[in-house]
């Protein structure tokens, strides 16, 4: 199993998650974190002085998956998550040895 | 102190100066309902319109609306600028103008909310410097300025105006919000209708006890006087009808909502306080039943007119037009069933003139916005949140920044 | 204006109009602090139950309450409805009952902070009604509609409310409490007590400030008159002592917390002011030594109450029994030992005697509902907050919902 | 009721007390707007210091305070404690001490913010009682306490006290902060400044909508009387005026920041309206063009006064030596300007000498503070956030903790 | 060594703490995140209307231990997280390459 | 490709992205989260009693770095987060087996 890991816009969450649930997945999570990156943080303007801001508000979503289907999940992520400008963000995939689902104690492939 | 004369000059002043302090203080309630029932990411640019429209409003109705609204003039409109030539034998000038001023924010406020998270911040401050200045006194000219519009509107019986105040915001911000549009996302490909959370639930309560508060100087106030038994006995039962028609209009949208959902819907019991407000403010001196009719009807409306803007996509953030335009407008009507000396056919013609003239000049005004400045923030910054590119700060700005 | 008399007449209404604003504005205070002292996702429901029940207790108590409190009836219950029967010579009718019904609210709003976080709503809703409508005006009657229950309750003195308002609150909300339990997870399995920390400790400040402001029109409001030197001056020491006792009790409980645990504990601090508010309603014309002492007993009383209703595993998330109850006890007390013509066999009496009929039926009322729809939410909505289940919002609604 | 003498004791009593009431809420104002623009994890302590300091300027003030500035000593000092040996045949001794002992917690409040986030909690609170309970009453003395300081002050106006207030807090917190340095990470080891942001624009602006409320109190109020024709309408025009010149400078600050960089900034904004405020309290009786232009300069000197503080390393989170300080010194040069009954050198002379006095004595209690029990926290503490240390709860203590 | 991912419901967060002291773990890190899954999102109330809720409240675990002590964490999460209702979540295991002590500079199992 | 995620105190954080940026580092991903270790949590003040608080706020720094500069990543972070006190976090490592830019499709080394 993998466990694909998506840096995107917040505003794209939605259409991602459509577009993974269209393909037939049915767990995700997700975080808010803030990225630094190419994408120039905007100026703020606090107390009569401008500030260059550089962390930017990004959405972290984390989906395991079985090996075979990550290929097809990033393509998704990759359509549903792109608007063409700097700071679209980044997908990083890596190896999950094991997966346990709490409830039923189910592992692996079944446990997704 | 030289006679019981002066008393009276001096305790009807002192009425107009105290209840305008609350009235003012709805400014701060309108800032924090509005905040409350949008999203963070436009919440500094919510409070920035806030504290200035009340900003403007105050010089523009000083230097230009006071006289269009009191002044001389002839039935149409006032004259003069700056308070010139007007003065009071029965109580202080500017214990007057201090009440009227606070109105036109009010009258500010309403159409704030309705067009928030997708207009441009300079132009909606344009339409309230024009509306101060120029709207709103044209038509106060008429009614409480006592021209009439040269019998035209003898007879409309509006006490605290719920049409005069309260239904001129809403109709200018009906024509702004047609020519606006809804937000991004509020209304799905097809046509479902999406929420669009707001950002805090304790804001938007704290916004609503601070209106409802204010409301007792808005009508209480209107009363004018209280130089005698009469006047005194009046504004006690204004503010009791008042405070009566607002628990109402609460408590009706809490048992709605509950035999409707099986729960309780906050946003719409506040709209239902507000709205009982609002409807009672045209005839808070027509007895507690009144007030309580007004009430439970208020909420009524309210309950169905939220779904309807949606269905004709006029997206309201706040909920601004059902609660002060279509309540401002059955305020208006109720006062001829409860009150048998106002004629309905008064009412109804005070609506629909003071409704039409607010409004197609309003649409104007937005409409040249429009095709000059423009009047709606590009889709890029209605994504990022208008409080980085209008205000240049969040609402909360710590995160990812402090760490020092 | 025809008289003094008329001068007289009018201020005395104007006085209760005006302070009676201030009084409703505690509801505000009351909803703030209780949102602030109690869990995120329990919010929503806190400020639903807040303002609907500020509504229901002005419904219930304009219909039903004024008149079982000041109607005449006999020396147990007043008689008739809806202001039926009752005029005024000295005062307007409407200022009166405009000046009564907030105080109702208030101690309705005692209630909600004690039951916070796991009381249904509906129940919550249905007693607030009962007791707006009856408890409290059946013990209003006795009191100040002066019936004195047949002499039993003669020479018994409060000013303003601790015993009539707060500890009628406290009693109430102590039955409603026995009956209800502890939060899960405040007391572990071996008896240890576990903080369960409040959201927001800006909220809590602002209600306490809103209480403290809305506390002049409480205290000064209840000289009911102002139209005689001797009135006015009662009104400036009334005012002057609520703020001294206020003060006294932030003070020492910011003395007492940083001695104790050198830091100062800001929810004890906004419990020390609004117990010494309390502990002076009884007697605030005792003059300043009398609200200073007072002020620095309720903090002590308070320090010590927290801790034991804890022993007692009595669940108060907002502190409203050691402040309410205990120091309205001790309010009620104190206007005997500052005040020569005051009757200590007196005040206990009133104590006592109120105390048990509220308590009392309060149980009776709480144990019927808990018999019937019950009163408590079950442990799976108890884990997911109350917003989700019972008012169906979160308090800060945004995250993960409105990325549109 | 007597006689018309009666009412104008009345009538005046009653004016200081309803508007002390305001004044007492800016309490709450000033703790919002704190809260709003300094770190959440500093924001207990904020709002522990705002309570604490409110409390404290009460007791002392009633003990102390009120004497020195009042009773009747010598030219430099008054006397007695407790008012004893004051009385007023003109209107009601506590309305009198109500009115004044709001004013002191509102110099002291200035101080609050200057100082926020570094230093402790136990000397601040120390000096805020020895502000209260001797350097303010002292220099009240001179001016509103009659004394003149032997005719040194003969011909000062200070109408509401811009400078007696205002620059007063100003001055003993300037003395406090060269004393304490600036809050670490505020200046890069380059001289560089940086923005430390504060945790909400919600907050700070409620605040200064609750301080634009007080501000009608705390002027309107300083007339001190309404009991006839002339005073009532001095009243309303203080209030109009009062409002006027906050408006304008939010306007003017909207404006500046506007234009320099496309943006408008909430926070100068909130500071434009509060330097408005400053500026007219010393001379609102002058007049709405007055008040217009001194709300302009006000924003104007604002907008100057933040970079040059900060290009001074006179780190200032709140802005309030800009807001109070600058603006209350022009303000009452103002009054100069536009009341040609006044004389600059009286108005240059007054600014002088109660600036010298209390920055002199401030600056030796903080100096003694800090030799003694040290006035600032350390860096852990200060990287931290005061609130875990000083007050053991953060603001928003909930989360990874209350799970059950 | 391992890394030990667990989504949990939030209000079982401190047993779990408690077990895995118990056990003699003693460093963690925890964080709020959203989870979308099995269980059903409920419906809210706003504004009128009904809509339902997709993400739902979790708390994500993380705990890197030595690879011997794997099951038995596994083991005590999983217990002192079910409830035995669906959403009780989930427990992903990752390799970790190296672990590096801030403080000390220690490294790998000396580092945990 | 490596992914480097370090625990570490709040206020160090401008230091180590400085740090970072200053060896050639442009991207990295933050989030707040809440740690529990040696470090001894504080005791908190509520109500009138004293409570221990073992959650304490940290910041959580992703930075995924191609295998060699690996070393030198986690030497800037280990400097610029070091206080010496107790509590100054933890650095662990993990196998990236892919990236991709979302933005242009770039893959891997290309895509960081
Ligand atoms: N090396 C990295 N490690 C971790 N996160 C990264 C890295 N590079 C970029 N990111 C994340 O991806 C987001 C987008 O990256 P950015 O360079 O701004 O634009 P783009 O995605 O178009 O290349 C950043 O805000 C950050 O959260
Ligand atoms: N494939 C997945 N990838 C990442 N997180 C997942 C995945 N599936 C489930 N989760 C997380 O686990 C939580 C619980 O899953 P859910 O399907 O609701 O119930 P259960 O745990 O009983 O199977 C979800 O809310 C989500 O946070
Ligand atoms: N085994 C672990 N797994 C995950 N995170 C850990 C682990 N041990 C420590 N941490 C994180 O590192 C932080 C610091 O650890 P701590 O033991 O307090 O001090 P030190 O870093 O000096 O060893 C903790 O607050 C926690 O967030």
């Amino acid at each position: 199993m993998k466990k694909v890991e998506a840096i995107i816009k917040p505003f794209k969450l939605e259409d991602v998650k459509d577009g993974l649930a269209e393909i037939g997945i049915t767990g995700m999570t997700i975080s808010e974190v803030k990225g630094y990156g190419r994408q120039q943080g905007h100026s703020e303007l606090y107390r009569g002085a401008e500030y260059v801001v550089e962390f930017i508000p990004k959405i972290k979503l984390e989906v395991v998956v079985s090996a075979d289907e990550v290929d097809n999940v990033v393509k998704v992520i990759t359509e549903n998550a792109r608007t063409g400008k700097i700071g679209d963000g980044k997908i990083f995939i890596f190896d999950v040895e094991k997966v346990v689902r709490i409830r039923t104690g189910e592992t692996d492939e079944e446990a997704i | 102190m030289e006679n019981l004369n002066d008393v009276k000059y001096i305790l009807d002043s002192f009425l107009m100066i105290i209840m305008a302090v609350f009235v003012m203080w709805m400014a701060a309630g309108f800032a924090m309902l509005e905040a409350g029932l949008t999203r963070t990411k436009n919440n500094t640019v919510v409070l920035l319109k806030n504290i200035v429209l009340y900003s403007i409003a105050v010089i523009a109705y000083y230097f230009v609306g006071y006289n269009l609204m009191y002044g001389d003039g002839n039935s149409f409109i006032g004259s003069g600028f700056a308070l010139s030539g007007i003065s009071y034998d029965d109580h202080s000038l500017y214990a007057d103008f201090f009440f009227q001023v606070v109105f036109v924010a009010t009258a500010a406020s309403v159409i704030s909310g309705t067009v928030a998270e997708r207009m441009k911040l300079i132009p909606f401050l344009i339409f309230v410097a024009i509306l101060s200045a120029i709207i709103y006194p044209i038509q106060g000219h008429w009614t409480w300025g006592g021209s009439e519009l040269g019998g035209l509107l003898s007879g409309f019986s509006d006490f605290a105006g719920s049409t005069i105040v309260h239904a001129v915001g809403g109709w200018a911000a009906l024509a702004g919000v047609l020519l606006l549009g809804p937000r991004n996302g509020k209304y799905g490909k097809n046509g479902q209708v999406r929420a669009i959370y707001g950002s805090s639930m304790p804001l938007a309560t704290l916004g609503t006890f601070i209106l409802w508060m204010g409301w007792f100087g808005f009508n209480g106030g209107s009363q004018l006087a209280m130089g005698t038994k009469a006047d005194i006995d009046g504004v006690a039962l204004v503010v009791a009808s008042t405070n009566m028609a607002a628990a109402v209009g609460a408590v009706t949208m809490a048992i709605i909502t509950y035999v409707m959902n099986r729960r309780i819907d906050l946003t719409m019991v506040l709209n239902g306080a507000l709205g009982g407000l609002v409807a009672v403010t045209a005839g808070p001196d027509n007895g507690m039943l009144a007030a309580t009719i007004e009430g439970i009807v208020a909420a009524i409306l309210i309950y169905v007119a939220v779904p309807m803007f949606d269905k004709l996509k006029i997206d309201d953030p706040v909920g601004a037009l059902s609660v002060h335009l279509i309540n401002g407008i059955w305020g208006t009507i109720a006062v001829a069933i409860f009150n048998p000396e106002v004629s309905m056919v008064a009412q109804i013609k005070g609506i629909v003139v003071i409704g039409l003239f607010v409004f197609v000049t309003s649409f104007v005004v937005w409409y040249a916005l429009k095709l000059t400045i423009g009047i709606r923030v590009s889709d890029e910054v209605e994504y990022d949140g208008l409080d980085q590119h209008e205000a240049g700060i969040e609402s909360y700005p710590e995160f990812a920044k402090n760490f020092r």
